[in-house]
């Protein structure tokens, strides 16, 4: 089962490794950020099958903090691309 | 290759590639970038090494783990003086490079 | 009983897997944002989902469980907002050229 | 069993190349916005070598600190930047100078490498010493251990450091602004998804990052991953528009920075009358006082990190 649940994980890091081509080829900066969510999304998924398959129960925490950190970079992302006007807004002064 | 020369030797890359980009890029935010890739590195080299100390029921080394924690945190606090330096320098100079403004005296800084 | 959670848990974990599969094809190979962005909602909400599913009866406890769970509806709530953000910025960039 | 080891090593050389890639891209893109995206990826990547490396705890921060905060301290500046010009072609060394400089730099990855391969092989390791001693702490964590009790001065000094940078950033701020709110005015309207988010995830956090705490005690957590988890939390809520930044000037604000190491110096000194020298705890109360000690820095930190995320004050408070 260990073996399964390893290659499994292999498995979702390379696909979602292969999705990490949209980050180089964009066009838009919203497939790139796509691309980064996916990769989150993927990197959540194999932190929790490796935790039961080398038994470090700690790597569900290591999930934990990612499932909320990578909400919160998404966040700033869709946010930065706002960015242009933001700064005249505040320089203009 | 057991995994820890494999993610050695990938440490040892990431470093080397780092270095390249800091030195390469004129523009200081992305130095800071490589900059960043490059300290990945050391610190990696560092669990490398704490990995290959597993004893007595640890992973490894919990010594030069705890000290890439605190390392961790010293780098983002860098990172963090750095970007307010060149967010300054950006609002002063109007430029996103370090190299000296050839143009007459006053043009970019009065603004 | 814990063969037929064997079989369960493989099945769920093979399901997910292969949302993730489709979800990379579809960021890949689907021709504009908005139609990538289906794509990939489905590898968010399914994948992990049905990874989450497969996992939880070999979950150590409770805690382990609901910690599962949490990162699953973590994800499904973050994603799901987040979507809608990218979708915005997509419409807001217009097509891509 | 061997299939089990060719499984891991695989899954190992795959995510050794996937973050090497990544790490080349941020580096040759053209982009500094998309080089930032990949960044964040990177660190979400190496957090996973963390993982493979048996060591959670650091593959905590590295996901708080390294993806996650410092990816939105850089997306910010790079957004910031876009308006500025940017370096133009001639600012580009030549070809032959970056040749050299790549083959040099090849050097040292190459001269790392060796080292790397040529160290000595039972390896020299501390881990039965923190075994040994773990138990006169208290603490089930040996990194805890080692973090609060045995190079507990390293940790202070660090804090004094993440204090040092605070101040750094705030003093380049305008004179006419001093004692304002840092970072740009947001936009008064965000988005409806946006604030949605903001306020269904920090209580979430929040209580994920007190676990981590306290889990921090014997599991793999603690202060320092707790307290980046909050200061993300934080960081939301001020994007969405729902919290504002504090005016730097304020006395609370400052009271709550510099909590974390004041409570530790103060420990350590009570250290000289109660145990034997500074940073000594008695033995008895050794667990307790870590755990308030981590209590006084994980506030600290994440009022810290959150702050300098947000950089120096630019605009006073509305009147």
């Amino acid at each position: 089962m260990a073996e399964f649940l390893l290659a499994a994980a292999g498995f979702v890091l390379a696909m979602v490794a292969l999705g990490l081509v949209r980050i180089l080829r964009g066009p838009a900066i919203a497939d790139r950020i796509m691309a980064a969510q996916l990769l989150g999304t993927g990197g959540i998924a194999t932190l929790l099958l490796i935790a039961p398959a080398t038994g470090m129960a700690a790597t569900t925490d290591v999930a934990l903090s990612l499932a909320l950190l990578a909400a919160f970079a998404s966040v700033a992302f869709v946010q930065g691309t706002s960015g242009p006007d933001d700064p005249e807004a505040t320089e203009g002064r | 290759m057991s995994e820890t020369t494999l993610f050695g030797l990938g440490a040892s890359a990431l470093v080397g590639l780092g270095l390249y980009g800091f030195v390469i890029h004129p523009e200081p935010l992305r130095k800071l970038l490589a900059f960043n890739l490059l300290v990945s590195g050391v610190f990696l080299l560092f669990g490398v090494i704490a990995r290959r100390g597993a004893a007595v029921g640890m992973g490894g080394d919990p010594i030069p783990q705890a000290l890439v924690i605190t390392g961790i945190v010293v780098a983002f606090a860098g990172s963090a003086l750095a970007v307010g330096l060149l967010l300054r320098l950006g609002q002063k100079t109007g430029r996103a490079t370090l190299r000296d403004v050839p143009s007459p005296p006053g043009d970019g800084t009065t603004s | 009983m814990s063969l037929a959670l064997d079989i369960l848990s493989v099945l769920a974990i093979s399901a997910g897997a292969f949302f993730f599969l489709a979800g990379t094809v579809g960021l890949l190979r689907f021709p504009d944002a908005l139609t990538r962005l289906h794509a990939l909602t489905k590898a968010d909400n399914l994948g992990l989902g049905l990874v989450v599913l497969g996992l939880l009866p070999r979950a150590d406890g409770a805690l382990g469980a609901l910690k599962l769970i949490v990162v699953w509806l973590l994800v499904l709530v973050a994603g799901a907002t987040v979507s809608q953000l990218i979708a915005r910025v997509a419409q807001r960039a217009g097509p891509a050229p | 069993m061997t299939i089990a080891v060719t499984i891991a090593w695989a899954f190992d050389a795959l995510l050794a190349a996937t973050v090497l890639a990544v790490a080349l891209w941020t580096i040759v893109t053209r982009e500094t916005f998309a080089a930032v995206v990949g960044f964040v990826a990177f660190g979400l990547l190496v957090a996973l070598v963390w993982v493979r490396l048996a060591a959670p705890d650091v593959a905590m921060v590295e996901a708080a600190i390294g993806g996650g905060v410092t990816g939105v301290l850089l997306l910010g500046a790079a957004a910031r930047l876009r308006g500025v010009e940017a370096a133009t072609a001639a600012e580009w060394p030549g070809k032959t100078l970056r040749l050299v400089t790549g083959a040099l730099c090849a050097a040292v990855a190459a001269a790392l490498a060796a080292t790397m391969l040529l160290l000595p092989d039972p390896a020299p390791t501390l881990a039965p010493e923190a075994a040994a001693n773990l138990a006169s702490t208290g603490v089930g964590n040996p990194i805890t251990g080692v973090l609060m009790a045995f190079r507990g001065l390293d940790t202070l000094l660090e804090k004094v450091v993440l204090v040092l940078a605070l101040i750094g950033v705030w003093s380049l701020a305008q004179d006419s602004q001093w004692g304002g709110l840092p970072g740009p005015q947001r936009q008064a309207q965000p988005d409806q998804a946006l604030v949605f988010l903001a306020r269904l995830l920090p209580p979430v956090g929040i209580v994920i990052g007190v676990y981590l705490l306290w889990t921090g005690a014997d599991e793999p957590g603690g202060a320092f991953q707790g307290g980046a988890l909050l200061a993300a939390m934080w960081l939301l809520a001020m994007m969405a528009g729902l919290a504002a930044p504090p005016p730097v000037g304020s006395r609370r604000l400052r009271l709550v920075l510099v909590a974390g190491p004041a409570v530790f110096v103060a420990i350590g000194l009570a250290g000289f009358a109660l145990a034997d020298a500074f940073l000594a705890y008695p033995q008895a109360y050794a667990k307790p006082l870590i755990i308030v000690i981590e209590i006084a820095l994980m506030l600290s930190i994440a009022a810290t990190l959150a702050l300098l995320v947000a950089g120096p004050p630019e605009r006073m408070p509305p009147r």
